[in-house]
């Protein structure tokens, strides 16, 4: 009784989906070719989407998590310390909070060569700079920033030669969690960290944390 | 049968394994019978001309049975599983047996970090060893483990010993593990915790006692273990070539 | 006070937009539902994609992000089961059903009706809209535990968390308007002589599920807002440094989310219920005994939640009480499963493609329900919580449930709905096409679970164990399995839209079936019945001895 | 309006389809509430300290609080014995006193949040006052939601239009009430 349920339309609807399904399974296929690697610069700034949650989209980083604005750091450095985190060099002390966040993002990125596109596109974002946030006394950091002008430059725009990053520009709350970092040994402690181990004692030289502040206040001042 | 996936490496993991084969064996009945009634029905009773619906309602005492009998049981399936069941959950996480270690983990985002004793063998102490992604133990020996977070819900996972349990912001959660595998065997985070979830890897490296004395050693000197080769931790090799290979 | 008054010509808008029709609404639930449901595939496609190639930039998406991805699974299972699951088993199928199955004109309150589907497209429309915002859409997994989802600083999607909570909020409230309609209107309209045991059986589960939504939601709904303070205003309900408990939400959570996987199975085994006796022209095996399974299930499964917190840190002692309440509901639902396949006994089975679909729904839902003891025995739960055999485990019962019963349901009243039949044949190309790779999917995904693979996990190249080639090639299968899943909708969605202008006409009852909702022409008018009928029978009255039809439908006298 | 679905005029259980609705939403109002309510309680139970932070709370304006909300509920069952009677302005008139008692209730309690947000206790000042705020004013929401739901019907009422509707929108006011009537004494004299 339920036998002439199963009718011959007019249009052979097998047909069509004989053709839809040819044409879709040919459609994977043929997407599938994009599965290869795409030009660097496209896929430094896509990779770049990992950073984002943090370093915010122009990369001028966000205090409340910790994360620095790294807009227009130069690409050697972001690159080097991309690969530090990845070896374990740095974020693996367990008083680092920030560094244990950043470092299994270092890690998510696939191959070396991505951490060269996104270090590649972290350069090409124009800087930002931010007001100072912390109190402190330029004047008497002065006299202190001789120490670090030896490596960063009198204007702290680094020297890549001798591993020193540019400073100048760089938010003061940052350079001052990290030079306490430097003093307690949070950072550059590991043995393979060569460049953080020279600046350990350097950062040691400020005596307390009025100096830190003021040290990091003369940095505010500087235009590289 | 979980052996055949994954090895086990603690003393509980061969009892959750054997929890595992007979519930699979039980249920695995079950299921087969169930399917094979199923489909066994449909071809039966596929439309045939000149056979007829019988009219059941299902009311029926002789045909009712054929229900009610299988469906008990399934009941008496499923306290044969509870009772095993329960077992296995009191040895676990109910019991504690004699400590010979503590350790003290902690979960963050998005890392694993562990406190231990130093050579003097008593926790918070100056010497206390502290980790970053690894954990030294020692082989056959009842590790009491004290959890807790410092930011959100993680979960202390280490596979291969068939061990899991959340750690809690605010709390100290405590339990043991007694590994009885030399190696080296991962550690996940198995609650969600934000970004780097998937990147909180650490992993447990069970010794033997001299190994682990050689470790302790190591670890507690920095300036000697300077001159050694730096500690495996996990490398930042390509990941994609890591899944390939 | 009579209806039957005909109505004026409306417009497009009145018609389709602002309507109080129970049948309009019902559409407007079901292209709703069908819609999210191709953004939640298309979610299934870009992380099984990263899965299976991790690292690679997914063709139709990019390179997957662990942050993209968190989102991703996040609304993935929240779009599934919130607004497709839901708004089709429950509103679609249930407004279009209950008015016509009791033998009424429309809901007992049609504007109420209205607003429900509203507000219910309201949240739809936020939750999509999360996705556009800076952050993107909410990443902390569809159970949002605090405190990962209470502060933006730990799940650094801060605005996704706060609209996904208010996308929820209200999608509840909807089904709260609806449900308490739902259960009115079958309760006090129903067709002179319908007795209790004479409702069709989905209208039960319908009406079933509503009540269980209603009772375990309020919490939920409650602890809602207090989420939403503590992302916004800074309160502390959940912050344990300023005296809150991040287990109150895991509680509140659970005690509405168990139910929920009731709330929709209910109304799939109804659907099921009427497929398999039509097309085995059986009666109902039991029909009074599965209806009071069906009650003690849903009382059980309320005493059931804390399963899913075994190792989360509540105390160990309560996990046995929590194990035996979990392997207690299997004893109802069994019994209700056994009485399912006793229907076929003694049939005259035509194998049409609702029937294929509901046999299937049987045979997977089995493999769903059986694995599931594995995770209620505490013992075994210490291991398997959390990774792919709980995914695999539920997908064997949600996929049945949402897809197999739905499609079932579709294809037996699409000729009421729309009046013009399916395709049958496309209609089996589909379900083959469908129900075998549904199986490549989730049989290798419960052997990754066994070997260790942890859930919502973006890559394992970190973890030596699970990156064995052996477990990245099972992923890889079922990711090839998901891509012909999903390529095989293409002749549903063909067939589904096709039909509409060029399948066959569709008779008043095509498929001789009982139930009130065939007695009207197809598709049914404004008013639905030209009289109201009276009811004489239940409505599983297959092969009756004595009679020359082997059916009878619920309103003939004699 | 059109007409009323026949679906709408039926009645299987003998209860008018309009009652039941209503005693339907206020079930899943219970759970709603139940649900908060059990949570407060059980928190209360684990934190002594909250005792001091309910001291700050005004017992007298709770009282009187509670006071008013009893007596308009009083004049929601004289407007429902009025509607009973088809006397739909004197239930109208009953039905806006209710409505009038509601918002001596919300003036109050507006009263209360100022003086609390004076001395300092706001929202996250701390779990008490958390569960305080969100309960009293999921509450007062309640409460402004029935107000305006008893204008309405009273405006429909005084035309002796929809008067089954005096009693649905009663029945709502008793159970805001008694729910006041749970919070009074957890937030005010549990100390």
């Amino acid at each position: 009784m339920l036998a002439n349920l199963t009718v011959v339309p007019k249009v052979a609807p097998r047909r069509f989906a004989l053709w839809t399904l040819l044409i879709s399974f040919g459609g994977l296929g043929l997407s599938g070719c994009r599965l290869g690697p795409t030009d660097a610069a496209t896929r430094g700034k896509e990779l770049f989407e990992t950073c984002v949650p943090c370093h915010q989209p122009d990369g001028s980083g966000s205090p409340v998590l910790g994360a620095p604005n790294i807009a227009g750091m130069k690409e050697w450095y972001v690159e080097k310390q991309l690969e530090k985190f990845r070896d374990g060099i740095r974020g693996t002390h367990f008083s680092d909070v920030e560094g244990m966040r950043m470092r299994p993002m270092a890690l998510s990125l696939p191959t070396d060569e991505d951490v060269k596109a996104v270090a590649h596109y972290v350069e090409s974002l124009p800087p930002v700079r931010h007001a100072s946030s912390l109190p402190g006394d330029p004047r008497a950091g002065a006299a202190l920033y001789a120490t670090c002008s030896a490596c960063h430059g009198p204007n702290g725009a680094g020297n890549q030669d001798l591993g020193a990053p540019r400073i100048g520009g760089i938010d003061d709350w940052y350079l001052a969690t990290q030079l306490r970092k430097f003093k307690r040994g949070v950072r550059g402690a590991d043995s393979r960290d060569f460049d953080a181990r020279l600046m350990r004692p350097m950062a040691l030289t400020l005596a307390d944390d009025d100096a830190v502040r003021n040290v990091v206040a003369y940095i505010g001042t500087l235009r590289p | 049968m979980l052996e055949r996936y994954l090895t086990g490496a603690s003393t509980y993991a061969h009892s959750i394994d054997h929890l595992f084969l007979l519930i699979a064996a039980l249920v695995g009945f079950w299921l087969i019978v169930a399917e094979i009634a199923l489909f066994w029905l449909s071809f039966k009773f596929r439309r045939k001309q000149g056979r007829p619906t019988q009219y059941v309602t299902g009311e029926e005492k002789h045909l009712a049975r054929w229900v009610t009998i299988p469906h008990l049981l399934v009941i008496v399936c499923d306290i044969v599983i509870l009772v095993p069941a329960l077992i296995v959950w009191f040895n676990i996480k109910q019991t504690n047996p004699p400590i010979e270690q503590t350790v003290r983990v902690f979960g963050q985002q998005w890392a694993w970090s562990f406190q231990q004793p130093g050579p003097d063998g008593i926790l918070d102490t100056a010497d206390d060893i502290r980790t970053v992604g690894e954990l030294h133990v020692t082989v056959n020996t009842t590790y009491r483990f004290e959890l807790r977070s410092r930011d959100v819900v993680h979960s202390f996972a280490v596979p291969s010993f068939r061990l899991k349990q959340d750690a809690l912001p605010g709390r100290t959660i405590s339990g043991w593990f007694r590994p009885n595998r030399v190696g080296t065997y991962d550690i996940q985070c198995t609650q969600i915790c934000g970004i780097g979830h998937a990147l909180m890897a650490g992993r447990v490296i069970v010794e033997t006692p001299q190994e682990h004395a050689a470790w302790l050693i190591r670890a507690s000197n920095p300036a000697l273990a300077e001159r050694e080769s730096p500690p495996a931790s996990a490398t930042g090799a390509s990941i994609v070539a890591e899944v390939r290979r | 006070m009579s209806t039957q008054v005909p109505h004026a010509e409306q417009g497009i808008f009145q018609k389709y937009f602002w309507s109080t029709d129970h049948k309009i609404i019902a559409m407007q639930y079901l292209f709703t539902g069908m819609a999210m449901g191709l953004i939640g595939g298309y979610l299934a496609y870009v992380f099984r994609m990263q899965l299976a190639f991790p690292g690679h930039s997914v063709p139709g998406f990019g390179i997957v992000t662990p942050g993209e991805y968190n989102t991703v699974v996040t609304m993935h299972g929240s779009i599934m089961i919130f607004w497709v699951a839901m708004p089709v088993l429950i509103a679609a199928f249930g407004n279009f059903l209950i008015p016509l199955m009791i033998g009424c004109d429309d809901m007992a309150f049609p504007r109420i009706n209205r607003l429900s589907y509203q507000i219910f497209l309201l949240s739809a429309v936020v939750l999509v809209a999360s996705f556009l915002v800076k952050g993107g859409a909410f990443g902390g997994a569809w159970t949002s535990y605090p405190p990962l989802s209470a502060s933006g600083a730990y799940n650094l999607t801060p605005l996704g968390a706060s609209l996904w909570l208010v996308a929820v909020a209200l999608e509840f409230v909807a089904f709260l308007l609806g449900g308490v309609n739902f259960i009115v209107t079958a309760m006090n309209s129903r067709a002179p002589g319908m007795t209790m045991y004479d409702i069709p059986m989905v209208v039960w589960m319908i009406v079933l599920a509503s009540i269980m939504f209603m009772a375990s939601v309020g919490p939920l709904i409650a602890g809602a807002v207090m989420l939403l303070f503590d992302q916004t205003l800074k309160t502390g309900f959940y912050d344990p440094a300023r005296g809150g408990d991040p287990l109150l939400w895991q509680h509140l959570f659970w005690f509405f989310g168990h139910p929920e996987v009731y709330v929709v199975l209910l109304p799939a085994i109804g659907i099921v219920a009427e497929l398999l006796t039509v097309f085995a022209r059986k009666k109902l095996f039991g029909y009074k005994t599965i209806l009071y399974t069906t009650w003690a299930t849903v009382i059980i499964s309320f005493l059931v939640w804390a399963h899913h917190q075994f190792v989360a840190g509540i105390d160990p002692r309560m996990a046995n009480i929590f194990s035996v309440t979990t392997l207690l509901v299997s004893v109802p639902i069994t019994e209700m499963v056994f009485l399912y396949i006793a229907t076929l006994y003694g049939g005259s089975i035509r194998f049409h493609t609702p029937m294929l679909w509901a046999v299937a729904f049987v045979a997977e839902f089995m493999i769903g329900g059986v694995t599931g003891i594995f995770l209620g025995a505490s013992g075994t739960d210490i291991y398997l919580h959390d990774t792919y055999f709980v995914i695999a485990h539920f997908h064997y019962t949600f996929v049945p449930i949402a897809i197999f019963s739905v499609f079932g349901g579709l294809t037996y009243w699409y000729p009421k709905m729309f009046g013009r039949m399916l395709n049958d044949t496309l209609g089996k190309v589909h379900f083959w096409g469908t129900a075998i790779p549904f199986n490549l999917i989730f049989i290798p995904l419960f052997i990754t679970g066994a070997a260790g693979d942890q859930r919502r996990t973006y890559n394992y190249a970190l973890f030596a164990e699970q990156s064995r080639p052996v477990l990245q090639h099972l992923r890889m299968f079922a990711t090839f399995g998901l891509l012909v899943m999903l390529l095989f909708q293409l002749v549903f969605l063909f067939n589904f839209f096709w039909s509409l202008r060029h399948g066959r006409r569709a008779e008043a009852n095509p498929w001789m079936a009982n139930t009130l909702e065939w007695t009207v022409p197809s598709p049914p008018p404004h008013g639905n019945f030209a009289k109201l009928p009276t009811v004489y029978r239940g409505p599983y009255e297959y092969g009756v001895p004595g009679r020359i039809d082997d059916y009878w439908p619920q309103d003939v006298p004699n | 309006m059109s007409t009323r679905p026949i679906s709408n005029t039926r009645s299987v259980t003998g209860i008018p389809s309009a009652r039941l609705i209503t005693w339907w939403v206020i079930a899943s109002e219970i759970v709603i509430f139940g649900g908060l309510l059990a949570t407060y309680v059980m928190h209360n139970l684990g934190h002594p300290e909250w005792r001091a932070a309910a001291m700050h709370t005004n017992t007298w304006l709770g009282a009187l609080n509670t006071f008013v909300l009893l007596t308009s509920s009083l004049s929601a069952v004289l407007a429902f014995k009025a509607a009973d009677t088809l006397d739909g302005a004197k239930a109208a008139k009953f039905l806006r006193l209710t409505a009038l008692g509601g918002t001596i209730f919300l003036v109050i309690k507006g009263i209360e949040w100022t003086r609390e947000i004076h001395e300092g206790f706001v929202l996250s000042s701390g779990g008490f006052w958390s569960f305080y705020y969100v309960l009293t004013g999921l509450h007062g929401l309640h409460v402004l939601a029935g107000m305006i739901i008893l204008l309405v019907v009273a405006a429909d009422a005084a035309k002796n239009r929809e008067l089954q509707r005096v009693e649905c929108i009663g029945l709502y006011w008793h159970f805001v009430d008694i729910v006041w009537i749970f919070l009074f004494p957890l937030l005010y004299i549990a100390r």
